[in-house]
């Protein structure tokens, strides 16, 4: 799992970027969840204490097991010392079975952090980007980056008002502005309409985007006419999460998503003929 | 045209830089290998593309994903345990389906070069011969039958342990085609009298061996860790089981080439693989360590031992040890 | 008089610190242990003074090497590989033969006080007669019959193989005594269909399972490592086929005591087997790394566990997995 | 291989003992053979190099591999750096094809160190016994020794004159000397006989002794009448080599050769009650 491959080469190799440790194991590690918030109608931030220190990159993610129910990916939102942070959104069989029944002092099993995460760098101007609950490796990205004296910018996508969290959590350590589409709150409009005007004002050294895969694609698109690096996360369906079996393809790349990705260097999107509507189309099953 | 450049085109992608004598060519029946290195069945063996960066990452040919003749979903998550020397899965033989697959093997053979085998599962000899038929049409160098699965009910290994039936299989779909006919066993079909019986029907060749099948507990759940509770061992703790069944195979079989898999992590396991009798590797969970990059190191290290140890052919290799 | 003392006895001589509440006393078929854990045939069980020893270390029984008729000097060395995550062994059946054995056995019977596995081998029903009626005069507790050791021609595997045979033998064995008959069995028999026959013919336990086929080589060598070539891999690599093996024959017989034997070397392990639905556990390659120590820490270990997760009785963590 | 049991305790426990590290690893290291001495008609010297260190113990044995024709026990008569030595007696199958056949330039394969060597003290007065073969040993023990300020004698009992080696060697390190049955060279007698004349007159911090049974036997009473401590080595037929089989148990105490021994506190061998009248009968077949 520690080698990007050719195709996703970090952007970003000048001595400024920070390398923290990855790691290849894939045994289970308990945690017990510490504090359950909800955010919106269908998302809630669970704060789970791990027995021991994972330390995964911004953009990693992590299989989440509940013996007996099912186990799936999720985007670290925050980690430090041994305690993570993961915002799951309530969308089918799992998820709504840990909406409905993990409280505070469950205990739940973890594998990662897997994958590759976002490249880093320090002393940077960085536009981040997302919607609904892309928001999470964002996070965890916005902070670090923050830590290292990057210049941030962040544009927030929600559906209505009601949708609208972790608006607070940004502000702290970024230039932040949000966008809702009936415009009850904040810009009026997509965040991609909203990402345009930035643009026809700004440039930026990098740009980071997470969320449904036909915005990503726009924003990706929009950057890359302006010549700016973008990286972005992307989701298929994961099942082994270490690059054996071929689930979580991105077609017709070749690229793993728990291997490859699930961060990418924007300019390979721009090959993906056909983005998926949702982020759920089960590519291996329908081909 | 590939065929000429093979050995040449091969060292010239790798940089392979001592000794252009090495022959590191290989063949299994029909199939002309440029190097011994294949694609196991079920590892990222589902698409096209997938396919075709296997290929660029130097493996001498491909095995599918297996093939069922509808779209099979797999079990839910988990699916898959690391255990450090080894690991576990019941993907459950998760695939698009022949009719959906068929297209991909199209669009797979006009981009890359190196043989395709497809594997083929069923449940019934109906099933057997619709996905094989499908999966000729679409231009498979050759079929390797699943008759090993060690955890889907009603196939794989359930249908290998009826041996009248297996016969009954290798016969017809002999039949209909003059490809090269694999059977993928696993260490429950390795005996004498059953092998005897599938190579008298017309098999072409042994791919030995599939995972074996296992179960992991976290203790810590009070739980087995996979949803489908039983899955397949693989990875380098069933090495020696697979080096026992391959040895055993050639000792009693030496015309019969054999693909050996299981627990091939290495350039070592590899040349050990050949020497009990293999003619080419099959690799798979290697790929959880060493990512894509296991099929080159594999050949160069082939190439390296074989220098340093005065072989110039993959075939003097070839069950060396049963000559000593 | 044992049998009063059993638990109290083991923890004075323990000093099992936490709670005299915990009961890790348990039974299979008529044989009462004062814990789970038993020594596995084959390792250090070919002499009284060996027994005793491991008595002493805490086995709570212990089960003989298989003997034969006729003495057997086994094969020559190399008989063992260490392969780092398990062990790859052909001893080839050494044993000192049913004459000679029996005369320890009755040394034995009289300074040891758990109960005494004898492991009997045989190439005929005759030969199995014949060595059960030696060990039963000489006072063993119990008997197990090696349907399963990969590496001896005409014995183990190849008798187990032989389903018609060995149900005869069950028979037999049966009508001359009333002491428990356990199968040690290899996952080659792990077939519901072919325990049922056993199980029909009056077997009373299952010992699962024996060591797997293996080989291993060594490339700097060119060669095989054991003389014999093929031997049986046990240690921690064959843990997850053993666990799959006791928890299919204990979803299938529930009734039918299980000894789970494979890859044990912690508490841990030991707790896994016994979830997925062994009575008791065989102890075996673990010796090599952990040596005899290895009885107390596990049973402690075992102990350990239950406090902390408020099982008061191995009885109930004995197939727990199965009534989740 | 690295506890001593309960009954295999060293002697010596003072913060003058040395410990050398102590190795578990049972897999195969290549050697070369570097140089062969013809010591007597049955006893050769091979001084191979090993492809790494393995640092062994005096008294500790190693598993010698020659493919295709088997393996034996072999005890280390010596070791530097990757180089070690051995002392070979033809006197069977294996041994007679090294002799023939193991020449300057072959391949062997070693597996060890094994089991639990000698007790390792400095600045004390140790007298060491030996006869035939079982000077290996003793004289990588007495080397380490010498090297830690031992005061050291030395009992070497030959049969004949021309069974005689190792003595300048020996006398190198120590103060040596010693017996023929026929008196040609040293004392005329046995090593007992010998090692009876120098207790009469000398006492010891702690006997060493290797050799044939029956000998080692008379010497641990001699010396344990004299309330001397004493350390001996033994044979039995090593199979495993790593305690798992019980071929090498020493009846009827139950101690294994290759894991509790092959170095055994004297005090246990008084126990014995039929010591072997060779070092080779297969106790775990004859029982
Ligand atoms: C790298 C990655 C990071 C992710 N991060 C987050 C996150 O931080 N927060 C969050 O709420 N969600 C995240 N997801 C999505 C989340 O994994 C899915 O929503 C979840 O698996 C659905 O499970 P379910 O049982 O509730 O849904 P199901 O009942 O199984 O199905 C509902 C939908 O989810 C899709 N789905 C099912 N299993 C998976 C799977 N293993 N991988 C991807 N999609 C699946 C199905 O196709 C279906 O459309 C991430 C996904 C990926 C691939
Ligand atoms: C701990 C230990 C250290 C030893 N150190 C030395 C040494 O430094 N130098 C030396 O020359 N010899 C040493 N020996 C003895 C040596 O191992 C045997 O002489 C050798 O194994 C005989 O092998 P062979 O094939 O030549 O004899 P075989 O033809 O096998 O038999 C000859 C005799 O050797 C005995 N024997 C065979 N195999 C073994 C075995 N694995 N272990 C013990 N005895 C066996 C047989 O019982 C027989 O009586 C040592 C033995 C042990 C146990
Ligand atoms: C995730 C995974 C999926 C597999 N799927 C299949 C399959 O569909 N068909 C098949 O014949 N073998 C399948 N196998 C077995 C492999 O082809 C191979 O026989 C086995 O993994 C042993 O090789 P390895 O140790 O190199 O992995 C699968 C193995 C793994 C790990
Ligand atoms: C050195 C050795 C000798 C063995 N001899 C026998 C034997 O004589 N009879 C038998 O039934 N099993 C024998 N076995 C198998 C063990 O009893 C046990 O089933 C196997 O080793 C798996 O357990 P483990 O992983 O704990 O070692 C032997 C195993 C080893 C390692
Ligand atoms: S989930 Fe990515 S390859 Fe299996
Ligand atoms: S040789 Fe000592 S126990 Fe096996």
């Amino acid at each position: 799992m520690n080698n990007r491959s050719s195709m996703n080469k970090p952007l970003n190799d000048e001595a400024g970027s920070i390398q923290l440790p990855r790691q290849t194991q894939s045994r289970y590690i308990l945690g017990e969840v510490y504090s359950i918030r909800q955010l919106t109608p269908s998302i809630k931030e669970y704060t789970i204490k791990l027995e021991e220190e994972i330390n995964p990159n911004p953009g990693q993610f992590a299989m989440l097991w509940i013996p007996n129910i099912g186990e799936i990916p999720l985007s670290f939102a925050d980690y430090s010392t041994g305690t993570v942070k993961f915002i799951i959104c309530r969308v089918g069989f799992v998820t709504t079975y840990i909406h409905r029944n993990i409280l505070v002092g469950s205990r739940v099993f973890l594998r990662g952090p897997l994958g590759n995460g976002f490249t880093l760098c320090s002393l940077k101007n960085c536009l981040l980007i997302g919607g609904g609950y892309g928001l999470a490796p964002l996070y965890y990205l916005g902070r670090i980056l923050a830590m290292n004296n990057c210049r941030l910018k962040t544009l927030l996508g929600f559906k209505n008002s009601s949708d609208v969290f972790y608006v607070s959590e940004f502000s702290e350590i970024s230039d932040t502005y949000i966008s809702t589409e009936d415009g009850e709150e904040g810009f009026k409009g997509t965040v991609v309409d909203m990402v345009r005007k930035i643009l026809a004002e700004e440039t930026f050294d990098i740009v980071y985007v997470c969320g449904r895969e036909q915005m990503l694609m726009k924003v990706v698109k929009e950057c890359s006419a302006k010549g700016m690096k973008t990286e972005a996360s992307l989701e298929r369906i994961i099942k082994c999460g270490v690059g054996l079996c071929g689930s979580c393809s991105v077609e017709p790349l070749g690229l793993r998503v728990c291997r490859d990705g699930p961060v990418f260097d924007g300019r390979l999107l721009l090959k993906l003929e056909d983005p998926l509507k949702n982020n759920r189309e089960e590519i291996c099953i329908k081909n | 045209m590939y065929k000429e450049l093979k050995n040449l085109d091969y060292f010239c992608k790798m940089g392979f830089p001592e000794d252009l004598s090495i022959d590191l060519a290989t063949s299994i029946s029909k199939l002309s290998l440029r190097n011994p290195t294949i694609l196991a069945s079920g590892i990222l063996g589902s698409s096209c593309s997938l396919l075709k960066r296997i290929e660029d990452a130097g493996a001498g040919a491909l095995t599918t994903k297996t093939i069922t003749k509808n779209p099979r979903e797999g079990y839910v998550n988990p699916v898959f345990v690391d255990l450090g020397y080894g690991y576990l899965n019941a993907i459950g033989l998760r695939n698009p389906g022949a009719d959906n697959f068929s297209k991909e093997l199209s669009k797979a053979k006009k981009n890359i070069q190196i043989p395709i085998i497809t594997s083929i599962g069923g449940s019934s000899i109906e099933e057997f011969m619709y996905v094989a038929e499908r999966m000729l049409e679409s231009g498979s160098d050759a079929l390797e039958i699943n008759l090993s699965c060690p955890h889907v009910e009603g196939y794989g290994l359930d249908i290998g342990s009826d041996i009248k039936l297996t016969q009954q299989i290798i016969k017809q779909l002999k039949s209909i085609s003059s490809k090269p006919l694999f059977a993928k066993i696993s260490l429950h079909q390795s005996r004498i009298d059953i092998l005897e019986k599938y190579i008298d029907a017309g098999l072409d060749g042994i791919s030995a061996i599939n995972t074996v099948k296992a179960l992991a507990i976290n203790i810590k759940a009070l739980s087995p860790i996979l949803s489908n509770i039983v899955g397949g061992l693989s990875g380098p703790c069933i090495k020696p089981i697979a080096l026992a069944v391959v040895y055993e195979i050639y000792r009693e079989f030496p015309d019969i080439p054999i693909i050996g898999v299981g627990g091939i992590q290495s350039p070592e396991d590899a040349v050990e693989m050949i020497l009990v009798g293999a003619s080419a590797v099959g690799i798979g969970s290697a790929i959880v360590r060493k990512d894509l990059e296991i099929f080159r190191e594999i050949t160069r290290g082939i190439g390296k031992f074989m220098l340093e140890n005065g072989f110039k052919s993959i075939r003097e290799l070839i069950g060396y040890i049963h000559r000593r």
